[in-house]
């Protein structure tokens, strides 16, 4: 399989030049528009055993979430509210480059900023997942297992964790209280990331351009146009007028995906 | 094995929960080269399983005191994926996991050439993504069609099967109620061309008489589930060539 | 952000529950070459916060497998002493710890002419020794300080600098309260001389509007911070010299 | 001490081939028959602070196995039931190639198979070691210690397993539960381990034939000759036929160490 | 800054020479007489989130100390007494050995020591921390934070330990269990420690007497002239004659070094 | 030290609960070669402690970063097994062992010809089989043995002993209950030739008088342990040689 794979690490100038050159000329190494994201595909309900799930194909890309929702305590400070907690696995089968072993930095970036968007944006209405105040309340693990890593895992993890949680069902039967309901979503934040790429900015780089970007901006807005989250990355830096950009094309570009991810099929696989 | 119940899971017709004869596999399904970064990589969906496997290798083995100077070292690392069962699983392998990494790890071995490619790693990750009983044998049979893909050479294509015991009955490829309230469970990994045995491990309570039956049960599947394996990977390689 | 609570945050007349205006900083203090086994470091307090920073190296990197052959790496390492807060911390980075850890790094990577010191680290320690809100951006601030006194060759004094939202109205450099119960926060770093924006992270909810308002903000406080910098490095450097 | 030792890593090919020879003559290097084990030698009680011991020499290999007995709480999913947990420590004094730090594959496997034995053959009636249902049990920990290490740690561990809990006592007293009892032992699994080096097959393998064994097989019986749990190893394989032979020899090897493990002096140290 | 650091390891026989040619008549590298510490400035509640604490300055070694004081369960075998632990970092800005990471048996031996001294000199009346006998108590968190490393952190830990004690006040109103009291302190033990160089014994040792000192002997005394606590330390040995004189010497030391812990000015920062 | 209670550990006769005099000695019992892969080893029987100590080395030290060009390191590690104690002890190293591992190193390295063997480790294993009090003094004197038992060139046999004060009296090599509700303890390593004192610890009450008298009555208690080292190194090299 995969004959000709031109990663990262790999002759990186000749590349640089290369998607410098084609940027130079309004179009990217996949023929990508600078502000068009790759093709998005997103199954709900592929993991039975998980109470919601989502496998999201983002290009070539590859990301399963699945959320498990169980009973536990909530913290002392917010008796009245259910608990979100959010991890990332980068499985050292998606790319040569993970390894086995507890979350890295990459890891733990990547399931602060996805948490960050969810919870910022009200996607869960945690008091909705109150059982008894200050005693017992839902837990909600959203678990972000990358499988195949083709770039932006912020987005595909994203995307992945929100459509999982549409997805979701609250296991009441299960522990005897009362019957199982949808997991109250509010809202539907969405990240769109960018990176910059000599003078260039794109939207949903690839493995090749983040491996030559010189920095990187994610932006979470939600259905009313407002932003939720930000995290920009790498050693280079934006300008403010860059920022504004990026802030719009986010929006933009989060209207549609939004569509997508609400808009998909329910539980069926591909 | 045996937590211990009133559930039946035999009816009188002599069928399983599940509606299977005693000697009848769960449905499976294969696919091979599914990831693009992996060198080899295979999906299998066995019973209500769903597991991914992928190769990566050989490459120099890291770190360098792990390096072996006459042959490639095997490492498969078996993972579930925190939501694959209903008690939501703590990421990071436990000890069950060790112990199933280590085994597959030695049975994969038993098929390759490892003399060929001296001080690399030829690493195995198997994830299971949700989980059915026989995890692990259904997890081997993907890796195996993963070496494949990758092009490792072998002396066979190694093949997953279970059998074990519920209701006093010796049966194939338990599922998880059988798993959880049978008698006894034989996980085996299997060559199909010599029949030679490369995993065996047992738990529960078996006469000799019942064991060896599991065992020849098993054998004779694996013939079966070998078959399947041939035509995910012509899938592959007849549409790609 | 946002535990709900009735507590206002702005009064009748404007002012923030310190009295501050909205754009209005804290009181800020900086001193340089306050430890003497580091290459360099800095003293910070703004606000509540009081905040060490240390820097030493270019040294060869270690372990070898992080050295990178065209330039040095940049290692800050964020870290908040057990009772820098109201609820003792227990020691050790939590998660939050490793990821203002990597995105300080990178900010700081954006000003340090990292390709004249092949194979080195250059790492950057930063301990919040008393914790009001705002400490990735005084952290910043007090290792760019630290860095310079280091001799580190750079290309701006970096800033760090946060604005956010409370009672609806975008507001600089959010307090203790101001961040439990705002509605938005904004860290920022910028290089003040060519007003680059090298570490950009928010939370909350804030409309476009609301949104640049508050970056704005923060980049011309950035200014001001920035020649509290350059006072702090005379102070140093003309009387010892 | 030990002057001339013949470790694994050494001059492995000679050895191979002398080893090899010895067996095409029908015996060992030890001059042992291919299906007799080593020396066994059980002390019962050993450490007076573990509530049962063991200390076992199986030729020149010695383990000791403690059981601590402590009051807890039981599984959600097995309330009315005791438990059982494993431990094994490869302690670095018992030979070079262990190092300090936490269990390794080896150790964990090792308490696992001796942990399946125990388990799986019910050896404990974990059912009597409930002290108030769904709230409190007795939890019996078997820790594992190596001491000396010239082979086969599966059956050295597992007798002394054994042999621990026959000589425990629940230490009632101490927690205010009552009168001290025995630890209530139903069953005797005994497990025996073989080696495949070249076509033959052996029991009870020492470190010398560990080293140059293809695959290893560790079958524990009980005292009605039932099954309870099988282990293979190593990267070599098994046929069905020598799968039959080592499930046979494995039942009569271990009705004899069974005699030993019960009838050895009971508290008494040598 | 820092221009010519002496530090360990650069030209060590020389320096070892020269220390031994200063001790031979007399004095030491910075002019202090064998039996004179480092200037010892303290400052009270210097960090404001904390109950208690203290900034040591020895010399050139910086040492802060913070104080905790949270609600817990007391151990089962001490139902009737608060709960003290100690805990140090050796943070990585302090010195270019220290790495980060958990503590390393230097931060525990040092972390140890201090407690120690506190413990068994009963610094803290821990009968006086019981909220509810068996069931909630007072958990006192020492945390020796140090911050710049010239040599002997365990007098400078010590010392920080026992002012920021006697600084703490008991949070009781912030858990409604209250009004807040001083924490209560019974004695005041303090530690002096003494290094080994050739045949010379120097009190309070810098960073370059510590690099070529063969032995290091800690006693901790309180005021009424009694020991509670001794930690010998290095591959060097004592007679009984210098451990006689080093325990009289730190008697001295230690009641003048005990005068400005309980002397210093409260809550005011330099 | 020192819970508090209203035990009595010394009569009327000025005897201790075990009947021993303040100056007396718990029964000692000691084996030099118990174990067959270590290159030295012996066991000792103290009072109620069981302890193994083994050697290896001198052999390269690794990882090769821990080398020191001038000399062998010598890294000793104290261990309880979990069953040791009346409370099952977690595997691992707790701080407390971590701490007398590297009390144990340093007092050990005092005697040892360590510039002999540049480059490489000397490992020390001492596992605590069973504890009453005074494991720290009786593994010191085991490792001692070991040392022997594994020609490693010393200048002296080290040996551990304990004193300590109970009910007002300073004794010798204090037991678990007098340990547990006693007022001192000091536990020491002495040189017997020199009478050097290499390790000296000490926790609890005392005047300058009690103190400088138990460290006496211990290293006179010393000699007499000497003799028994002696003793069991002659009966393995007398009846093998």
């Amino acid at each position: 399989m995969s004959n000709s794979k031109f990663t990262a690490g790999v002759i990186p100038e000749m590349k640089r030049d290369y998607i410098h050159r084609l940027a130079s000329k309004g179009t990217r190494i996949d023929g990508r528009n600078f502000d068009e994201i790759r093709p998005l595909e997103i199954v709900k309900g592929y993991a039975k055993r998980a109470e919601g799930s989502a496998l999201v194909r983002l290009g070539r890309t590859k990301v399963l979430v699945g959320v498990k929702i169980e009973v536990g305590t909530p913290f002392p400070d917010t008796p009245n509210m259910g608990i979100l907690t959010t991890n990332a696995e980068l499985a050292p089968l998606a790319s040569p480059t993970f390894e086995p072993g507890p979350p890295g930095e990459e890891a733990i970036e990547l399931a602060r900023v996805v948490d960050r968007g969810i919870r910022e944006g009200h996607a869960i209405d945690l008091e909705k997942l109150v059982i008894e105040e200050g005693e017992k309340v839902w837990i909600v693990f959203i678990d972000i297992h990358v499988l195949d890593y083709d770039g932006n895992l912020f987005d595909a993890s994203g995307y992945g964790a929100l459509a999982a949680l549409t997805d979701a069902v609250v296991p009441a039967s299960r522990y005897e209280l009362g019957d199982d309901f949808k997991l109250p979503v509010l809202h539907y934040p969405v990240p769109v990331t960018f990176a910059k790429i000599g003078n260039w900015i794109v939207a949903d780089p690839n493995l090749d351009e983040e491996s030559i970007a010189s920095a990187r901006l994610t932006v979470t807005t939600n259905e009313e146009g407002h932003i939720n989250a930000m995290q920009k990355g790498l050693s280079g830096t934006f300008t403010y007028e860059e920022v504004q950009k990026v802030i719009n094309m986010s929006m933009n570009i989060g209207a549609k995906v939004r569509e997508i991810i609400l808009g998909d099929s329910d539980g069926k696989e591909d | 094995m045996g937590i211990k119940s009133d559930i039946r899971l035999i009816d009188d017709n002599g069928l399983r929960i599940d509606g299977r004869l005693p000697n009848q596999l769960r449905p499976i399904k294969m696919e091979v080269g599914v990831l693009d970064r992996a060198d080899g990589s295979a999906y299998i969906e066995w019973g209500g399983n769903k597991i991914m496997a992928a190769v990566y290798g050989p490459r120099e083995a890291y770190p360098k005191h792990v390096q072996e100077a006459e042959k490639a070292i095997i490492r498969a690392r078996y993972s579930m994926a925190p939501f694959s069962v209903d008690e939501r699983k703590r990421p990071g392998p436990d000890r069950r996991a060790v112990e199933l990494s280590k085994v597959i790890s030695e049975a994969l071995e038993s098929v390759i050439f490892v003399e060929k490619y001296p001080r690399t790693s030829i690493d195995v990750y198997i994830e299971v993504l949700q989980a059915d009983a026989g995890t692990r044998v259904a997890g081997i049979t993907a890796a195996s069609l993963a070496l494949a893909d990758a092009g490792i050479p072998m002396r066979d294509l190694i093949v997953g099967c279970a059998a074990g015991k519920i209701d006093g009955v010796v049966v194939l490829d338990l599922n998880k109620e059988e798993d959880n309230y049978g008698e006894a469970d034989v996980p085996m990994a299997i060559l199909p061309r010599t029949r030679e045995i490369a995993l065996l491990q047992m738990d529960g309570d078996m006469t000799y008489e019942e064991l060896t039956g599991a065992i020849e049960m098993a054998m004779e599947a694996a013939q079966t589930i070998h078959k399947m394996q041939i035509e995910a990977l012509k899938r592959k390689y007849v549409e790609v060539e």
